[in-house]
């Protein structure tokens, strides 16, 4: 019954920043970027999933149908915070298992700018008023900053912190060591926000923005898209050798919600729904972590990557601090972990990432990855997270034939 | 009409009028006893729908810490946010008080006591209090 | 292959205006109510998928698990402006099309106080700095009011005019006797946000809004939540008698979106993809117009309702006008149409309408609406369309075991 | 430096200084005609991506309209918005002028001819001219 699913088109823009062009510009350049990839037309899409965070209540599907070609098809506006794009990948995949199609695009989008690290929060906070308890928590302000922070960089950081807690051997060089790989590896990605090599020293010598977290370990903002064509294996029978010979199959396709733990009261718990949703990928495809050739995963900030190295069983248990100080995440270690550069080089714009880091992982399994292509891929797993939570993961294959 | 009252929680979840001091109230609860400092509709842990209010310990353990160096503008920095894991139960994060917000005068697994303090003052001249934690022995 | 579908649970608060209560407090009394109403738990549901327009960006979905349950379950936040609520529907179906579930919760939700008729587009325009082209038509202002009006009210008055301008017996009057009926429906439903009468020379000489729409012929805004448990036919046999005996059959789900046509360079067309939809739905369902026992359909602006008895083929082309003015849609009518008040007294928060208006049919199949009960109802359709665009429709039908 | 224009249009796909007045211009696909006012990535009709740029005829048809009476702040109501099919092809909303917003006096299915007006002034001094319909014979 159950039919295989398979990437044919597979595109990203640049990332950085782009003033001089909007949201439907990016989401249209690498939608038809895909699709030309794909040898295919928008004619041929049955369905358009759409992800797009500061956009989501905008219509973005169909103001994009509208500059690429309105045929009727229905239209999915999604959001998971920073695992957005990826939920777009995952509707338009429940598409054709759900047999409702049999070939979609799925686009995944932001226009940041230059928001700053903080968001919305790093503006003035308003004169009080009297005092009224408002909210769940019967707030009578707001309470950034007085009680903790719940903003990303300190909440990732605490996340982080607790694994160093909880093990021996990871500390801020540890942390550190994982965005001076990530920026090194970003100079060969000539699609990446920054294309920098910094030391060790460097990354650590970085303005502090919350301990461990440097500047040099915090993802930027910026813009970007990126857009995948799928269809089922029925169909690809049907296509072209050309296509089919680049196809990537996906061999798992997971997204999680955070289950419920103690701590959840202070933070959101960004490990466990990502144990699961790799757990649950793993047995989807068959496969375990050694068979991995290459690892895109979310490191939004250093310490993300580097407690997710534990989370998608890439390293032993407590061993996520060796794993990196032996250089195994590199390009050239046991598992290489974003080629591409990552969230913290090669750049973040929210609803993009999740399909950007399919379309890293297809490029590599395509062999058309260029200076930074990981010779003879075969197998590759992308995750994100938006905090709050949702967790996407998915694996891809080589096509076999 | 009653006078304004002179201080307010800054959180509903801060009690300053307890027998024993200032102490955090949790919903618990009744089926399953999990904690949760917000106003429910239901346990996110197992559904049930009915909650009991329960005074948590004042003492606690620091599970993790960040100190920030950037925050929003009106935001005094630096200072160290941590994740408190009570005795007897209940997470909860806050500022640690009262120490050099500096990675090698807080430790992981450090104890810490909850203090109060106050964080603000509106217009009739009410102070917010908030809490926050302190090194405790 | 493909297995049945089932509503098994639905829910809907109040419509209105609920300033002591928060979003997430609106989500969580449908979805707890939509869950006993099934004799169900959180705990059994495999997916969520949550609408809501003016928080799709905010994790809505994750919050309200945070209130009612956090299992680890996928948890889908979408958005198609007022088709919202339907497409959270639709994702959730998929997933049980897929196979990734067997059962799901769809929760539509919106809190939208008193923002007004206009939305945001009712505040004041900024003074005119220097005049600098930006956007897509290059504009040196904002030019709603000097080129037209493309605010819904006027959108859906041109839609009305133009059905006006190309068929005969349709006017001022016909569009009002829309309203009329809808105020008069809305008398017998304990949820609706109005319930009051009006005359039809009280609608005509209401308040004119935008000709033909006075007031009184113009959905409110507001607050509401509705919810619905799905679950497959195969799953449906497992459940217990009493649970099964009230389940309803969703015979079509049907989502489009606007294909081309040269009139979208003046305002978005509203009637082919609802026409498309329609006809879709028919198919699949296997089922005609003749054979519908109650309508909910998309009455945003009473010009919205008449040129709809068409789309949805309720109606001989070009008849709306002929089809009010022999009442066929009021409830004692031939075709009753929104016999819970409609968009327009009902109430319409947005992302909650698509959902609630499978709960208000979904009602009657069951025999359970009351004194606004269509007697022996048997098979309903449901209709929502999003401007710019997107079209929902399911066709329910009662059990017949 | 070149001296700011003394009037711009509101819209870049109205053009002030055709030979002929004032006169619209659509992107037209070059595979298909299909026209467009905004700036384009590929046509919505058939997907290509070539465009021209195609002036569109100054008469038309009222296919609809309606008579605005509640809008923004600042837009002086009532006023008559109209879609209008233009004679050749396009079509295009804007508002009817030199009529009274009065139901009586807007028919559907009346003649219009393209006319333009100045909708408002910058702080230095440009005019910025709109575009709307009058009634023809
Ligand atoms: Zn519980
Ligand atoms: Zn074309």
């Amino acid at each position: 019954m159950a039919d295989d699913l398979w990437i044919i088109g597979a595109s990203m823009t640049p990332f950085g920043r782009f003033p001089d062009r909007d949201v439907i510009d990016l989401a249209a350049t690498a939608a038809l970027d895909a699709l030309d990839d794909a040898s295919a037309t928008i004619a041929e899409m049955q369905t358009l999933a759409v992800g797009c965070l500061t956009e989501a209540p905008n219509m973005l599907g169909q103001r994009l149908q509208k500059q690429i070609g309105q045929t009727g098809i229905p239209v999915y506006n999604v959001a998971n915070a920073c695992a957005t794009g990826a939920t777009a990948v995952r509707t338009a995949l429940l598409t054709l298992k759900a047999g409702e199609a049999d070939m979609a695009l799925a686009v995944g989008v932001e226009q940041m700018g230059k928001m700053g690290l903080l968001g919305s929060a790093g503006r003035a906070r308003p004169e009080p008023a009297g005092y009224e308890p408002s909210g769940r928590y019967g707030s009578v302000m707001p309470v950034e900053g007085i009680l903790g922070t719940q903003l990303m960089p300190g909440v990732f950081a605490q996340a982080g912190m607790e694994y160093a807690y909880e093990h021996d051997g990871v500390g801020f060089e540890q942390f550190a060591k994982v965005a001076e790989k990530n920026h090194a590896h970003s100079a060969l990605n000539p699609l990446a926000q920054y294309r920098k090599v910094f030391s060790l020293e460097e990354v650590m010598g970085a303005e502090m923005v919350a301990y461990p977290n440097t500047l040099l370990m915090c993802c930027p903002t910026g813009d970007g898209a990126a857009a995948v064509v799928v269809c089922t294996g029925t169909k690809l029978k049907t296509l072209d050798p050309g296509v089919r010979r680049r196809a990537v199959k996906i061999s798992a396709s997971v997204l999680t919600s955070d289950p419920y733990v103690e701590s959840d009261t202070a933070q959101p718990d960004v490990s466990t729904l990502t144990k699961r949703a790799a757990a649950q990928a793993y047995e989807q495809a068959g496969l375990g972590p050694s068979d991995l050739d290459l690892v895109e995963l979310h490191d939004c900030f250093a310490t993300a990557e580097l407690i997710h190295y534990e989370n998608l069983q890439l390293c032993e248990p407590g061993g996520a601090g060796d794993f990196i100080d032996r250089r195994a995440p590199w390009r050239d270690g046991t598992t290489p972990v974003n080629v591409s550069g990552g969230l913290i080089s090669k750049g973040h714009p929210i609803g993009a990432t999740g399909v950007a880091n399919l379309y890293e992982v297809a490029t590599h399994l395509r062999g058309e990855a260029g200076d930074r292509q990981i010779e003879g891929a075969r197998v590759g797993l992308t995750h994100v997270i938006g905090l709050g939570s949702a967790c996407g993961v998915h694996i891809l294959e080589r096509a076999t034939s | 009409m009653t006078e304004a009252p002179r201080r307010v929680p800054v959180v509903d979840y801060l009690s300053l009028d307890g027998a024993g001091g200032p102490v955090l109230r949790a919903n618990a609860c009744t089926a399953c006893g999990a904690l949760f400092f917000d106003r429910r509709n239901a346990c996110a842990r197992c559904g049930a729908r009915e909650f009991e209010h329960r005074p948590l310990g004042t003492t606690g353990t620091v599970r993790a810490f960040t100190i920030v160096k950037r925050a929003a503008p009106n935001v005094p920095v630096p200072y160290v946010s941590a994740v408190v894991a009570l005795d007897g139960g209940g997470v909860v994060k806050a500022n640690i008080r009262d120490v050099e917000p500096d990675p090698a005068q807080v430790t992981l697994g450090m104890r810490v006591a909850l203090t109060t303090f106050t964080c603000g003052t509106d217009v009739e001249g009410t102070e917010a209090v908030a809490f926050g934690f302190a090194p405790a022995t």
